[in-house]
């Protein structure tokens, strides 16, 4: 199994035990942790898949398993995307293995990393959300709980499948879809109505960082990815189950929902902006003039940050333990990142 | 220490004594009181400022001490690699607007004042860009014909900006309401700084001897003279004749003054 | 010969899936799905890994003949883009899989890369779940299937984990609709 | 010296704010005690850190984990900035009540910006100084969420924006660490990186900004602190510059550039200074005035400039101070204070700008006309200044905030600083500029008596102190004179400011036209991308597809 993959797997788990504990208690605590431990067991089963297709077979059967799982959606609904997703997967992989000219290796890099925003649920290929649903059913579980696991995974079988010239086409396209999102999420997140899909847009802007990290096939970029994944997981995750999300928390001003919004939009001395500082750096040592659209990019962070952070409401009890708890380890990512980058072996 | 204590005191005898604070009283009285009856056809004494100075007085008195001491006078104890020509215009600066302080009706459009201010301010300092060096006596003494262009033009400006500066212009601030004249201590304090910064920076130094003590304060008398002409000449054509003359002529002027300053700057490169 | 049957076999297979909304329809396409997959494995997968992908299929095929809609609805009305997708999809595929794409395996390719973009298709437009789950069991046997043109040792375990999974993905119980 | 004892600036407010927390938490608020031990701790950190060995001291403890160490280092430039910093910050800590979570946040913020200017390395810079950014704007938010406050995504870009000049330093020449970094490697479209960010992180514009805007607060605690903080940390970078290019920018042509916006800045101050309604409002804009000419100062790329222009800021940061504390009413620290802000002499103000104006002069090609610009922005200062003593004193801040003798204490000790003009400039500026520009730092002499320059001397003790005792007496002896508050009309208006304000009004308040709305309805492409259409769907995977193969 991956480094990579084991920290991410050790994210989620943290994550869950989160829940379990400072999250109001929207739905049984017993059924969270059953469903929320068989989402990691599968999601472990797919780190730890020894070959491609087992991975692929790994991520369908955790997709069903989800879709089993009670929420708004219908069965169909909730296996549309991950079901395109592992087709295309599948296909990719036969596009590699397959002898032939070298456009089949470009449309299997075409495949693999359209196969993985669709697995994740980023643009294009949105899976369908209702705020009301449950986290364990809800496509938050695919983008916070399951996705970077996913994501690494298939980056990492994605670099054995490919030849070198495939692999630049497979990063060149994660930077698109990385740009797509950022712009997408970060601007939705800021405009959209409701205030539960505006989460779900930062999720996807959050994301689109990490896809340009994956993207940027340097070392710089992978730790960026790993430490945007975390900020994901142990960041954004815990705040999303902590807050308001459906828009029915009153609106607050208070320094804690200020520093949320900080940690959200990844400000200094947040894990978020050692992320940035180490994606500018891989673009730049890539393409000076890509780390500028990122920089540009990430400016499109702070409405949206603030906003969500002020519908964060004032957490109370349990609830502001967690999100003092939360901030603290942001910022201890943030300021001293060496720690996690070398247990992922970057 | 006695270096130090003895340098302090011949800054304090050149502040308050020659050519700082009696000088600058002295020669603006006579100068003062020459141009009052100059520009009065009845001669009746003024009336003399307060024995207490007022704050106004007091800011003008500390900031012109402070220009008086920059001029290239005989004898002057302040040696002259300690002067500057900055100092000097700053501090002049600061004694035009100090009544602004008080009230605006004390001071006649005091947007026009500004324009003129800035144009002085270029005319004190347009010859300092090229030699790059502030010190007056050495503006003073340049002679190169490359510069003589720049120094005639802002001479020439400088001379223009003073009856404005020194509010000889006709136009009355409209809370001056008085009937008998009073001798303005303000104006007295600033004669000497004004007229004896332009022999210094405009003329050829003086050298430090009776002649040449002679020589520097006639130079200043004839420039304070230039001036209540200028200014009686002004009064005597009206204020529409000074206003066309400071809106329209004298910003213009101070443009090619400071084309000149370029132009020379450039090809004395 | 026999692979090109199977090909054809699988394709067959993929294509009533598509076009079934009925339970005995999806069945019996699993089952030919299967069936047809397993025959073009067989050279890579030898005799136990055709036979996992068979047992997955039918043990999903025989799943999906006890629940789902009844009958069979084989293209029922309005069917006729399903039809399409399957036939250009089909040729897309034997295109690709046979003249663009170069060595042995050439039905193997094809039949894989029907069935698992039909089943995709499938997938992607179903709103039914008992549709769905038979489009992803078959989708789970032509990634079993497809693992037969990678070089990995492992291949063996692929197959039963396909069988298995395909097996599972019918049987697992789709989730009371809440939708208000 | 041990080298630990370079944290000790920064980490005394962090301990101090942790404690405050604590027993903030348990319901003790340890109120402006707690406050005044971490403030002045940390000057008196600085204080012992720097005096006796007056050399740099560094502390690097490894790698962190984005290309950069924790080093960290106190030399003449950071002991400067750091006063710069820590002084005001810590006079408001003392003085003005605050609820705890806002002296916690204050200390924080103290905290961060000490940290950005004892970083070794730019990336390091950049992460302290965006946290010192974040926490101000928690800090002005939590205080007042309807007053203004700094544009955070304008703080945000300024130090992204080093950030990247950062890693591009890494990247391009291996290091970022100032003293280390290869000279040719800061080429001039990097330069122009560094010097943007700088003029984003002080924001140091021709228009109005936060740190005017900031002023014009119902409350000025927050505001002090913030601008306390942050508005010193772009020049720092400045100055910073000259050690990355061993003692020059790249191109000169930055000098000339940035000398003249500093002027513009100045000016457009003393623009808005001279129109001013309130006298609040002309206060607010003393800061960016002073901003301005310091940095047309600093710019100049000589050791004269460089020094004139950080006594400048140090004279801005303790106005920071004194105007946080300044009752907005009429009396004799209003005046004495606008009296040092303007630069009446023989204060500090007035003979460091006078320092500032001669080394335009003598930094030669043309700068000299720089000189005559700053000399006609200083001449509407005085005008505006003269102007403001009697204009309305403007919103009334708490009383609780305010404290008029404090303030007139540090306006007069301004004006009567003066004098000592040369000996801070060889205790507190000459070290920054033997730090930044080693070659040329030695043409800096004169000693505690005499400011020496190429073409002249300013005899700052020896002129000064007499026309202090003279200035002493002769306002002792003077009567009383009445002013007259009124409101009084603008002298000028700057031609075209009233269109371009009407143009930002136009920009802030631009919507797409009636007919293109359809275009960019948020909800219709929501729907069509996150509804799960096949189409669409199978739309982009062809539109990769024919792209890969382009």
């Amino acid at each position: 199994m991956l480094p990579e993959s084991i920290e991410l797997l050790a994210f989620a788990a943290a994550s869950l035990v989160f829940a379990l504990a400072f999250a109001p208690a929207l739905a049984p605590r017993r059924a969270l942790a059953v469903q929320g431990g068989a989402g990691l067991a599968g999601t472990a089963a797919v780190a730890a898949a020894p070959a491609f297709d087992l991975a692929v077979l790994g991520l369908m059967l955790l997709a069903v398993l989800q879709a089993a799982v009670g929420g708004k959606r219908t069965f169909a609904a909730c296996l549309k995307a991950p079901g395109v997703a592992v087709a295309l997967l599948a296909l990719a992989a036969l596009f590699a293995r397959a002898e032939g000219p070298d456009l089949l290796q470009r449309f299997a890099a075409v495949g693999l990393a359209a196969g993985l925003a669709a697995a994740v649920g980023l643009l294009p290929y949105l899976h369908t959300f209702d705020p009301e649903e449950p986290i364990a059913a809800s496509p938050v579980a695919w983008l916070a709980y399951i996705g970077p696991v996913v994501a690494a995974v298939i980056v990492a079988d994605a670099h054995g499948l490919l030849t070198a010239d495939a692999g630049a086409a497979f990063g060149a396209v994660l930077i698109g879809f990385g740009l797509v999102n950022m712009a997408w999420g970060s601007v939705g997140a800021w405009l959209t109505e409701n205030t539960g899909a505006a989460w779900r847009y930062s999720f996807a802007a959050d994301w689109g960082l990490a896809l340009s990290g994956f993207g940027i096939t340097l070392a710089d970029g992978r730790r960026a990815a790993l430490l945007v994944l975390f900020t994901v997981v142990l960041g954004r995750l815990p705040l999303y189950l902590v807050s308001g999300r459906s828009g029915k928390a009153p609106v607050t001003d208070r320094p804690i929902n200020l520093l949320v919004a900080a940690a959200l939009a990844g400000s200094a001395p947040f894990a978020g902006f050692a992320a940035r500082v180490l994606l500018l750096r891989g673009a730049t040592q890539l393409f000076w003039p890509l780390a500028l659209v990122l920089a540009l990019g990430m400016l499109l962070w702070l409405p949206g940050s603030l906003r969500l952070g002020r519908s964060l409401g004032i957490p109370r009890r349990r609830q502001a333990v967690g999100v003092a708890l939360v901030l603290a380890a942001n910022v201890a990512a943030g300021l001293y990142p060496l720690p996690l980058l070398a247990a992922a072996g970057l | 220490m006695i270096q130090l204590l003895l340098g302090i005191v011949a800054h304090a005898v050149a502040l308050l004594l020659y050519p700082g604070l009696a000088t600058m009283a002295a020669f603006g009285a006579v100068v003062e009181l020459a141009r009052m009856r100059l520009s009065r056809r009845v001669w009746e004494w003024p009336e003399l400022p307060r024995r207490r100075p007022t704050p106004v007085v007091a800011t003008v008195a500390l900031c012109a001490v402070v220009a008086a001491v920059q001029t290239s006078a005989p004898f002057n104890p302040i040696a002259g690699d300690e002067r500057s020509v900055v100092l000097a215009a700053v501090a002049l600066t600061f004694t035009a607007w100090a009544e602004l302080a008080l009230t605006v009706e004390f001071v006649a459009e005091p947007g026009l004042l500004l324009i003129v201010q800035v144009c002085w301010l270029l005319a004190v300092l347009g010859p300092a860009v090229q030699p790059e060096s502030l010190r007056p006596q050495v503006l003073g003494n340049l002679v190169v014909p490359g510069l003589l262009p720049v120094k005639i033009a802002c001479a020439f400006l400088y001379l223009l900006c003073l009856p404005a500066l020194l509010r000889l212009w006709p136009f009355t601030p409209p809370a001056d309401k008085r009937v008998r004249q009073r001798l303005d201590a303000g104006r007295v304090l600033t004669w000497f700084p004004y007229c004896g910064l332009f022999t210094t920076m405009f003329i050829t130094p003086s050298i430090d001897d009776a002649a040449g003590l002679l020589r520097f304060f006639g130079l200043t008398l004839a420039i304070g003279v230039v001036v209540v002409g200028f200014s009686v000449f002004l009064r005597w054509r009206g204020s529409a004749i000074a206003r066309g003359l400071y809106t329209r002529v004298i910003a213009p002027f101070a443009g090619l003054v400071l084309l000149i300053v370029v132009i020379t700057s450039t090809l004395l490169r | 010969m026999v692979e090109a049957a199977s090909g054809f076999v699988a394709w067959l297979g993929v294509s009533l899936v598509v076009l079934s909304d009925g339970r005995r329809g999806l069945a019996l396409g699993m089952a030919l799905g299967a069936l047809g997959l397993a025959g073009v494995s067989l050279p890579a997968a030898e005799p136990i890994g055709a036979i996992a992908l068979v047992a997955g299929g039918a043990v999903a095929a025989a799943r999906r003949f006890t629940a789902g809609p009844a009958g069979w609805a084989v293209m029922p009305a309005g069917s006729t883009p399903r039809l399409v997708l399957c036939v250009a999809g089909g040729l897309l595929a034997l295109w690709v899989g046979v003249a663009v794409m170069t060595g042995s395996g050439g039905a193997l390719r094809f039949a894989v890369m029907s069935v698992v973009g039909l089943t995709g298709a499938r997938a992607l437009a179903g709103e039914n779940a008992s549709v769905v789950q038979t489009a992803l069991a078959l989708l789970a046997v032509a990634i079993g299937a497809g693992a037969g043109l990678a070089p990995h040792t492992l291949i063996v375990w692929t197959y039963l984990a396909a069988g298995l999974v395909a097996a599972a993905v019918t049987w697992l119980p789709d989730r009371v609709q809440r939708a208000a | 010296m041990p080298s630990a004892a370079v944290l000790g600036p920064m980490v005394l407010p962090l301990i101090t704010a942790a404690v405050m927390a604590i027993f903030g938490f348990a319901g003790v608020n340890l109120g402006r005690v707690a406050a005044a031990v971490g403030g002045w701790g940390a000057v008196l950190a600085l204080l012992v850190v720097w005096v006796p060995i007056r050399s740099s001291l560094e502390l690097t403890l490894g790698q962190l984990g984005f290309g950069s160490a924790f080093d960290m280092r106190i030399d003449g430039v950071t002991f400067a900035f750091g006063l710069m910093i820590a002084i005001p910050a810590a006079i408001l800590l003392t003085l003005q009540p605050r609820a705890w979570p806002q002296t916690v946040v204050a200390m924080l913020g103290l905290a961060a910006a000490l940290a950005a200017v004892e970083a070794g390395g730019i990336v390091l810079t950049a992460i302290a100084g965006g946290t010192a950014a974040t926490l101000a704007v928690v800090l002005l938010d939590t205080e007042d969420p309807r007053a203004s406050r700094p544009s955070w995504a304008m703080l945000l870009a300024g130090w992204l924006a080093l950030a990247w000049f950062g890693v591009m330093l890494q990247v391009g020449g291996g290091t970022a660490v100032y003293n280390a970094v290869p000279v040719a490697t800061v080429t001039g479209p990097l330069f122009a990186l560094l010097a943007g960010s700088a003029v984003l992180v002080s924001c140091v514009f021709p228009w109005r900004t936060w740190p005017a805007e900031l002023w014009s607060r119902p409350s000025l605690r927050a505001a002090g602190v913030t601008v306390a903080t942050l508005y010193p940390l772009g020049f720092y970078l400045l100055v910073r510059g000259y050690e990355l290019g061993d003692g020059r920018y790249p191109h000169q042509l930055f000098n000339v550039a940035l000398a003249g916006l500093g002027t513009i800045v100045a000016f457009a101050a003393a623009a808005r200074a001279q129109a001013a309604p309130t006298r609040r409002r002309f206060l607010g804009e003393v800061v960016p005035g002073l901003g301005g000419f310091a940095l047309a100062a600093i710019a100049l790329g000589t050791p004269l400039g460089l020094v004139a222009g950080l006594i400048l800021l140090a004279t801005a940061s303790l106005l920071i101070a004194c105007l946080a504390l300044l009752p907005d009413h009429a009396g004799i620290a209003s005046l004495v204070t606008i009296a040092a802000a303007v630069g009446l002499p023989p204060g500090i103000s007035f003979a460091a700008r006078v320092v500032g104006i001669e080394a335009t002069f003598e930094a030669g090609d043309f700068l000299g006309l720089i000189g005559v610009a700053g000399m006609a922005t200083w001449a509407t200062w005085m005008v505006g200044g003269a102007r403001a003593i009697g204009l309305p004193g403007g919103r009334g801040h708490p009383s609780v905030e305010t404290f008029p003798r404090i303030s007139l204490v540090i306006a007069l000790l301004m004006l009567a600083a003066g004098p000592a003009v040369a000996a801070i400039k060889v205790a507190y500026a000459d070290p920054v500029a033997a730090e930044v520009m080693q070659s040329s730092a030695g043409s800096l002499t004169g000693g505690l008596v005499n400011v020496v320059t190429v073409s002249s001397v300013l005899p700052a003790l020896t002129l000064l102190v007499p026309l202090l005792i003279f200035g002493a007496f002769v306002y002792a002896i003077s009567g009383a004179s009445t002013v007259r508050t009124q409101s009084r009309p603008a002298l000028f208006k700057v031609p075209g400011a009233a269109s371009a304000a009407r143009m930002r009004e136009a920009l802030r308040s631009a919507t797409v036209p009636e007919q293109y709305r359809s275009m960019f309805n948020l909800r219709g492409l929501e729907t069509a991308a996150a509804g799960g259409r096949p189409l669409l769907w199978l739309g982009m995977l062809i539109a990769l597809g024919f792209a890969v193969t382009r």
